[in-house]
């Protein structure tokens, strides 16, 4: 970040939704329906300010807020700084933007819920949550937003507590994010003791000039322990198995954390401290690996889901995973592209799923679904151009993103891993043409053939599909307009991540780019064809590979795997500890010593007979053998 | 001079005897206020006066009083015999014997280089000097310690009247 | 000779003075109470003794005459008949004890005679002779030792009673004299301080000029009193109450024993008379008279000089005893503890702080 | 003159017969007086040492003894009555409870 | 020195307030006066000694290290005893985490129903101890106060505590006395070395703390004794068994001041005594203590899981976090000490919030059975959001305070020890694994109705105790700087002196040797001398003690 600081006032930006959050809650216990306006208008009084600052930020410039001196302390000293710099302003951008319609779409959709007032200063909480995590010019700042927003996410996936499933969901992805945050602390620790700073305009300068001297292990070291963070953040293996079931939550809540931007948390501070993993090649190979797995394995879960809100949820951790092979690649801006896109027509897709649900009055089987596309024609058409998109099918926006980073593996110049690189993108294109054939189904199972359910869907108000609406233009024509074709490129704008891996750009025909997108239309096609016209076809596949079948409907049985081998060994062990060794071994040692001394006095009152004369002659007994002990021995 | 001594002795050890074998408590009480007069008479022939003469004002002139005025309170309830137990008066017995023997012996060659005995005569006035100069201090404990122990018998001894006993 | 000149000492001080002196009060006793009660009392005893033979006829005056005064029957008649009378003893009685107390009850009182001195110093046989058995430096001390000896003699007699009378009066005996001790003690004590001697003899002569009773009056007034109190007699006769205990502690006493504690009450009497005589009166000083020489006439002159003032005293405590009436118990309690104790200490910090400014001595 | 060494023995065996006694006897009472027949033991060892050296303070020690005894006597023997009161009995092996 | 004593001052007005207490009238003889009358009058002594402790802040320079307001009056001089107190900045802020937790017990009193004076007096009594602990200066006063701590606290769990309280309050009291008594000990042989060497009787601290006259061997024993008393009282792991009897036993105010104040005795007594005294001998217990630290960190939060009772489970957490307390001080840096300080000062608040909001649980319901509740946050909203609150300050949500503190003792400790820091790193996941649990199972699902359909959400007076807690929550979380810049200099300072008189001792020859060695041919001497020493009365005679 060797630009130029400029002094600005960004507070503002996270203090909306903070105020709001208050508000909503206070206001809205006296009545409900205030809550969600002043949420919406506290989002999107953030996202004009946004507006406001990104319009005005110069180029190789960033605006700096410093507010107070958070924590200070002998040599370790934190700000309480906000930033906007390119980065932060593209995420704020899509964080308010994105945050703002689904702020809009829940007013209509929650507004039958008791408890909308918290509902709305949760969603407004999370807002500030992720800006702090955004603007924050530190490590540690990040960090506040990074818990908080695990918070939120944990309040809003056991939202419904009533319901003790979702509320458990809830604490498990708390849980798991801890795990992730254990190592980012840990990350931020190693930063703290060798560099001293977790400023991210100290750091850069410090760590890329080399001024550290502890080579690369080092940076690895950092490198891996932050991405534990990322891991678990972004719901990556092994730390992915909160994301489906945090879909407990309300189906906006999924849209807008467990799609659009908190999920992509990990990989904006992938992007942010990109300075540190390219340094750290061994550290983006283990990233390669960790992405391309998760990509394939949540493709491959997905095929399998009835759930129209699993489907979307393993759908996102595989775009996730596609987004930290960008950022493995070291085109981090790459990453931060398919994040914007992946934001705008995942959270459609995500907003299109919760319109059909709110329409299908809580019906999420895709099994109980279908021939909705006359029913709820908007939802259809904002779901398929979204389909489309994320099948990556040219010119949706998916197709930019998605084959930025099938040409940032290409140029794969990692010594690490460079002799698999091959095999890899052919996986990498296969998980491809699997996302756009699940994609297709949920589509078709839902949307096309005859309704097979027993609601009578309707389709939502205004407040939800307008912002449908928009998503689904963004999800069409985002990718294109940020790509440069319009006259904005966002690989330019994002130039600062660049560190030197500068990626080959190629402006390339349509037809090429058709060509391109064979994977994508592949999918499509087949999965139109087999679910539409092939109905025993998919059956059949899976039948031909019972194990198979039986490993992808069960997830890999990724859940049972871990209580297995960590849940409940832990509940074990506690147990244990408790009743064992804590009660048993330690108490009983105190109680014993206890018992002891008890049972020996017992064994003395025998001596102590209350006769005087006994005690009488022992006393001089005892005199007595000590006097001959004495004089005569 | 020696035989009043060996007279004393014998009488001294007698009573003492009598003091523990006599079964009715008053006779070793009066046993007891023999053996008294007979230290007191020790006392006498070692020039001791004045404590000779208090041993019979305040043992056998108060405190044996009480003692026997104790006794015939409450001799006439006391009916019960004390068995005797021949185990605790071996062991005594045993004790006692190596106790003095042990002690006799150690005593009969320990003080053989004793110097000779002085000619202090302990008249009242030699006694009171030494009592209110050097021992004025244990001397106004000890009348502190005879108040406490009044107020101590009053107390214990009073009837209770507030409180029924149950 | 030594030998020869202690054997007269004991027989004076026993023989001579004890036993006179119980005798004696024995007398007033019988015909002094039938005078003040206006009775002739005891007269009957030789009130015919006739004899024709001449020379026995002034005999037999004079036992008429003494008969008549009641000194034959005291003397004679009394003594007589305790002697040949039965010595009963109550069954379930411990013998011993039983025949122990009388002696245990008089012998302390006797040997206390031992320690006063009967009369000035005098020359005999070549030597200076002191009329006092047991010439001991601490001779207050062991009167006071005897004194509360002689406790035990009416505590036994009474317990060997086995008789709750005899017992409760034994239990009474005890309570008082351990009471009245106390101011004995410290009014003793205060004498002690104010001749600055334990020696008897010495506090006599500490008197040549001015008897005692004259600077310490009060001091005479609670000795006088708890004397009265020690010998169980007078207002203070509880123990032997004869309407509530039939006879105290020697209700279970006849014959010889019963003479023997009379004996000793009276000899106790007269002990405290001697006693109180030497410490206040001035012994067989005579006011304004200094004995000239130690001849051994003066010697007795000043015998009977003490003899005659002890007989006053024991007059005058036998008149007290028929005067007044008894006490009850706990106002005689209350007197012990309650008046003459503190009475008697506060003097003895009152004659301290005199000695002390130097007023006395 | 009887040597000292006579005297100590001699309170040696009084010591020992008190002693004898305090454990053989049960009544409270002659435990008691047992204790006594002990101290005056120890007082005539205390007097013969004051002979032997000359020094009063062996007498005034005996002194001590006497006042501590007569303390001794007046609580012993009203505790010995409230016992008896309590209990009917002042044999020290019924008094072996510690409480009433 | 002729200003007004306030420190003495605000050590024992609860002290006199307690005595006034009992002089308050009551109606009869026997009877309690009015249960108002005696909490207002509680109140009001709490108050005065807060805002008295408040000046004592306003008052203290930050700048200068050393003790402050002392006080230094001559006790018993023949025993070189003196009343010296003082203040400095680990201390300020004890104190007046004690004296601002006070009152707020005090308000919470109106669950005690019986003997509610008797109750109130101990706690006065309590504070009047627990804060003369913290300001004593002189080993003697300090052990006098500690020791004092114990006998309030053992009434009021003996007293006013649930149904196994007198084995609970029995525990507490022969644990900790077990530990102190083998710290009297130390003390004694400091005081007697210390004789040995310069002729004086001194137990001041600052003259044994000078002190050069040790032989390591000597250092590691003492600092055994003294560690073990302060282990026990943290508690450290093996030693914790104590902690959870007590707090479960114990009545709501108990287990606050229990976990607010009296488990910071321990790790306090650690820094201000067998630190400064024992310099080679605490860097030779550095990894032992850490160990133990980290396993309480992990063990604790472990147990804390499988705990059924709520009370038990926060009991348990203590431990855990106290755990990072003691973690963070041993790694001893200025950042983890000052961490370790902190987050002794969050735990207090956080912790003992915790316990109140149980205590008011168990006022309505009677029960601590985590089983016996669930889905509250439906019925009670304003309860389920404070439990919230408390939970996410007690797991170290960041703009808590919990996370100033845990992230200041890590970041630090990383620094000296890293390998026992990535093991307590684990007890951040293990922290909101329980802690989210007993949130899940109390707060979440559906309520049963029959059971705690009646609850009634927090009253009036319960928000009014919990406001102030809630306050310094963010407060401290946000803005800790105001806290830090005080506490900063001193542990600089502490920890650089320190540092140099370990150097300096490690440098020179333990001067008492000489010493030493006369004293061994001297007690040679007096063996030789008689024949019978052979013998077994000699043994009865206690041997001075050969090093």
């Amino acid at each position: 970040m060797n630009q130029a600081a400029i002094s600005a006032t960004i507070w503002p930006i996270a203090f909306f939704p903070l105020l709001g959050a208050l508000l909503a809650y206070v206001l809205g216990r006296k009545e409900r329906d205030w809550a969600g306006i002043i949420a919406t208008a506290a989002s999107a009084l953030s996202f004009l300010w946004v507006v406001k600052l990104v319009w005005a930020l110069p180029e190789a410039h960033y605006f700096e807020d410093q507010l107070f001196q958070w924590i200070s302390l002998a040599d370790l000293k934190v700000d309480f700084t906000f930033r906007v710099d390119q980065l932060s302003a593209v995420m704020c951008m899509v964080v308010t933007g994105v945050g703002t319609l689904i702020h809009l779409y829940s007013t209509a959709y929650m507004h039958e819920d008791e408890g909308r007032h918290r509902f709305f200063a949760y969603l407004n909480l999370f807002m500030f949550s992720m800006l702090l995590l955004v603007l924050g010019g530190n490590l540690m700042v990040l960090f506040i937003g990074w818990e908080g927003v695990g918070l939120c996410s944990y309040l809003l996936i056991g939202f419904w507590f009533k319901n003790l499933a979702y509320a458990a969901a809830g604490r498990k992805a708390f849980v798991v994010n801890r795990i992730g945050d254990a190592g980012f602390l840990l990350g931020i620790f190693l930063l703290l003791h060798l560099v001293g700073t977790t400023d991210f305009v100290a750091l850069q300068p410090a760590i890329m000039s080399g001024n550290v001297a502890l080579g690369t292990d080092f940076y690895t070291l950092v490198a891996l322990c932050l991405f534990v963070g990322a891991c678990g953040k972004s719901a990556q293996i092994p730390l992915f198995v909160w994301l489906p079931d945090a879909m407990a939550g309300p189906t906006p809540v999924s849209a807008l954390i467990h799609a659009a931007t908190m999920v992509t948390a990990g990989v904006y501070m992938l992007a942010r401290m990109g300075f540190l993993f390219v340094l750290a090649p061994a550290a983006l190979a283990v990233v390669l690996v960790v992405a391309v797995a998760t990509a394939f394995v949540a493709a491959t879960t997905a095929l399998t889901q009835y759930d129209i809100k699993k489907v979307l949820a393993y759908s996102t951790v595989s775009q996730l995973g596609f987004m930290f092979m960008a950022a493995a690649a070291g085109a981090f801006w790459v990453a931060i592209f398919h994040v914007v896109t992946h934001a705008f027509f995942k959270a459609c897709l995500f907003l299109g799923a919760g319109s059909v649900i709110h329409g299908c009055h809580h019906e999420q089987d895709m099994r109980h679904m279908g021939g909705l596309y006359k029913k709820m024609p908007i939802t259809c058409i904002t779901y398929g151009v979204s389909v489309l998109a994320i099948a990556g099918i040219f010119f949706f926006s998916g197709y930019q993103s998605k084959h930025a980073i099938l040409g940032a593996l290409e140029h794969w110049h990692n010594p690490h891993l460079k002799e698999w690189i091959e095999y890899i993108l052919i996986l990498v294109k296969f998980t491809a043409f699997l996302t756009a054939f699940y994609m297709t189904r949920s589509f078709v199972m839902t949307f096309l053939g005859e309704y097979r359910g027993h609601a009578h869907p309707h389709e939502s108000p205004w407040p939800m599909t307008v912002p449908l609406i928009v998503l689904a233009v963004l999800g069409a024509f985002g990718g294109l307009a940020l790509s440069g074709s319009l006259g904005f490129s966002l690989e330019h704008y994002l130039a600062a991540l660049n560190f030197g891996a500068a990626a080959e750009h190629h402006h390339e025909s349509i037809a090429a780019a058709l060509i391109n997108s064979w994977t994508g239309l592949l999918g499509v096609g087949l999965a139109f064809v087999m679910y539409t016209q092939l109905k025993e076809l998919p059956g059949m596949f899976l039948r031909l590979v019972p194990p198979l079948s039986k490993l992808l409907s069960g997830k890999y049985y990724f859940d049972e795997l871990y209580g297995a081998i960590i849940v409940r060994p832990l509940e074990g062990l506690a147990a244990f500890l408790w009743k064992v060794v804590d009660q048993g071994m330690i108490d009983g040692m105190v109680n014993g010593t206890a018992a002891f001394v008890d049972a020996t006095g017992e064994l003395r009152r025998i001596t102590q007979t209350g006769q005087l004369r006994y005690y009488a002659l022992m006393l001089f007994g005892a005199t007595v053998f000590f006097i001959i002990f004495y004089y005569v021995l | 001079m020696a035989v009043t001594f060996y007279l004393m002795a014998v009488l001294l050890l007698l009573s003492a005897v009598a003091v523990i074998t006599f079964k009715n408590p008053i006779y070793s009480a009066l046993a007891l206020v023999f053996n008294l007069f007979v230290v007191a008479g020790l006392f006498a022939t070692l020039d001791a006066h004045f404590i000779a003469a208090v041993q019979v004002v305040v043992y056998a002139g108060a405190i044996m009083v009480l003692v026997m005025f104790v006794l015939m309170l409450l001799s006439a309830k006391l009916e019960k015999a004390s068995p005797f137990s021949p185990l605790y008066f071996g062991a005594a017995l045993i004790c006692g014997l190596a106790f003095a023997v042990t002690l006799g012996l150690e005593f009969d060659s320990g003080f053989n280089s004793a110097p000779p005995a002085s000619d202090l005569q302990g008249t009242v006035a030699a006694v009171g000097k030494v009592l209110y100069s050097r021992y004025v201090f244990p001397f106004e404990a000890a009348s502190l310690l005879l108040m406490a122990a009044i107020a101590g018998a009053v107390v214990l001894a009073r009837r209770r009247y507030r409180t029924k006993e149950l | 000779m030594e030998l020869m000149i202690l054997v007269a000492k004991v027989i004076v001080a026993l023989f001579l003075v004890a036993l006179h002196l119980a005798a004696f009060c024995t007398w007033v006793e019988r015909k002094g109470s039938a005078l003040i009660q206006d009775r002739i009392g005891a007269n009957r005893s030789a009130a015919y003794v006739q004899t024709d033979n001449l020379l026995l006829k002034p005999v037999a005056f004079f036992l008429r005459i003494m008969g008549g005064l009641g000194v034959i029957n005291t003397l004679v008649n009394d003594a007589v008949k305790a002697i040949l009378k039965e010595d009963f003893v109550p069954a379930g009685v411990p013998k011993f004890v039983h025949a122990l107390a009388p002696f245990l009850a008089v012998f302390p009182i006797f040997l206390a005679y031992a320690v006063v001195p009967m009369a000035p110093d005098f020359e005999a046989f070549g030597q200076v002779i002191r009329l006092q058995v047991a010439s001991l430096d601490a001779g207050v001390l062991f009167l006071f030792a005897m004194g509360s000896v002689s406790v035990y003699g009416v505590a036994m007699a009474g317990w060997s009673g086995n008789n709750k009378f005899s017992l409760l009066g034994a239990l009474r005996a005890s309570a008082q004299m351990i009471s009245y001790e106390l101011a004995m003690g410290i009014s003793l004590v205060t004498v002690i301080l104010v001749y600055g001697t334990l020696d008897l003899y010495e506090m006599v002569n500490a008197q040549g000029k001015l008897w005692g009773i004259c600077y310490q009056p009060l001091t005479f007034l609670i000795l006088f009193t708890v004397g009265m109190a020690e010998t169980k007699r007078g207002p203070f006769d509880l123990p032997e109450s004869e309407s509530e205990l039939v006879a105290g502690y020697f209700t279970e006493y006849s014959g010889m024993k019963f003479l023997v504690f009379w004996l000793g009450e009276f000899a106790e009497i007269g002990l405290f008379a001697l006693l109180l005589t030497i410490l206040f009166f001035g012994g067989w000083n005579i006011p304004f008279f200094t004995y000239p020489s130690n001849h051994w006439i003066w010697a007795i002159v000043g015998f009977h000089v003490l003899l005659l003032k002890v007989v006053f005293f024991c007059v005058l405590q036998i008149v007290i005893r028929w005067t007044l009436p008894r006490f009850r118990y706990d106002q005689l309690m209350d007197l012990g503890w309650k008046i003459l104790l503190p009475l008697s200490m506060l003097n003895l910090v009152f004659y301290a702080a005199l000695k002390l400014s130097g007023g006395i001595g | 003159m009887v040597p000292i060494t006579h005297y100590l023995i001699l309170a040696l065996l009084m010591f020992s017969i008190g002693v004898v006694g305090v454990i053989v006897r049960r009544n409270a009472i002659v435990v008691f007086m047992c204790i006594e027949l002990m101290l005056n033991s120890v007082n005539l060892t205390f007097v013969a040492f004051s002979k032997q050296w000359g020094n009063l303070d062996g007498q005034i020690a005996v002194f001590f003894v006497m006042v501590v005894a007569a303390a001794e006597a007046a609580i012993g023997l009203a505790i010995i009555l409230s016992v008896f009161r309590a209990g009917q009995s002042i044999e020290t092996s019924d008094a072996a409870e510690l409480k009433f | 020195m002729s200003e007004f004593p306030l420190l003495s001052s605000i050590v024992f007005l609860p002290l006199v307030g307690a005595i006034l207490l009992y002089l308050f009238p009551g109606f009869g003889p026997r009877q309690d006066p009015e249960s108002r009358a005696v909490r207002a009058f509680s109140m009001v002594v709490t108050l005065i000694t807060f805002v008295l402790s408040l000046l004592l802040w306003g008052g203290f320079n930050p700048q200068n290290t050393g003790y402050q307001f002392v006080e230094n009056k001559i006790w018993l001089p023949s025993f070189g005893i003196t009343y010296h107190v003082g203040l400095d900045g680990i201390s300020l802020f004890l104190v007046l985490l004690t004296t601002f937790l006070m009152p707020i017990v005090v308000l919470a009193s109106n669950s005690v129903e019986k003997k509610v004076r008797g109750y109130l007096a101990s706690m006065l009594v309590l504070q009047s101890a627990m804060l003369g602990t913290l300001v004593a200066l002189d080993m003697f006063l300090f052990y006098i106060f500690w020791e004092l701590m114990l006998a309030p606290m053992y009434f009021i769990i003996g007293v006013w505590g649930g149904k196994r309280r007198i084995y609970a309050a029995l525990k507490f009291v022969l644990y900790t006395v077990f530990g102190s008594v083998l710290m009297l000990v130390g003390i004694f042989y400091l005081v007697w070395a210390y004789y040995q060497q310069h002729g004086v009787v001194t137990f001041g601290l600052e003259s044994l703390a000078r002190f050069n006259g040790l032989s390591v061997q000597e250092e590691v024993w003492l600092f055994a004794a003294f560690a073990l008393a302060f282990c026990i009282k943290v508690p450290v792991f093996p030693f914790h068994t104590w902690l959870p009897d007590a707090h479960v036993e114990a009545p709501t105010g108990g287990s606050v001041v229990l976990a607010g104040v009296m488990l910071k005795m321990g790790l306090y007594g650690l820094i201000r005594l067998a630190y400064p005294l024992f310099p080679r001998a605490a860097e030779l217990f550095t990894p032992y203590l850490a160990g133990l630290a980290v396993i309480g960190v992990v063990y604790g939060a472990m147990v804390a899981w499988a705990q059924k009772d709520i009370k038990k489970l926060v009991a348990y957490s203590s431990v855990s976090h106290l755990g990072y307390c003691v973690l963070g001080f041993v790694a001893f840096n200025t950042v983890s000490a000052a961490g370790s300080i902190y987050q002794m000062l969050n735990h207090g608040i956080s912790t003992g919030a915790l316990f109140l909001l149980v205590g008011v649980l168990y006022d309505r319901r009677h029960t601590r059975e985590i089983s016996e509740y669930g889905g509250l946050a439906a019925r009670v909203p304003i309860f389920a959001f404070l439990f919230l609150v408390f939970t996410l300050s007690s797991i170290a949500l960041p703009l808590t305070n919990g996370f100033i503190g845990e992230f200041l003792i890590l970041a630090g400790s990383f620094q000296e020890l890293p390998g026992f820091t990535i093991v307590a790193v684990a007890g951040v996941v293990l922290g909101a694994v329980y802690m989210l649990t007993l949130y899940m199972k109390t707060m979440y699902g559906e309520i049963d109705e029959a059971k705690n359909g009646a609850l009634t959400d927090v009253s009036m007076r319960e928000l009014v105790t919990f406001a102030p807690l809630l306050a310094l929550v963010f407060i401290m979380g946000i803005y800790p700087k105001p806290f830090l810049n005080a506490l900063e200099p001193t542990i600089k300072n502490y920890i650089r002196v320190v540092e140099e008189r370990r150097q300096m001792l490690k440098s020179s020859a333990p001067m008492r040797t000489r010493q030493v060695a006369e004293d061994q041919a001297a007690d040679e001497k007096i063996s030789s001398v008689s024949d019978k020493s052979k013998t077994a009365l000699d043994a009865l005679i206690v041997k001075r003690s050969k090093v």
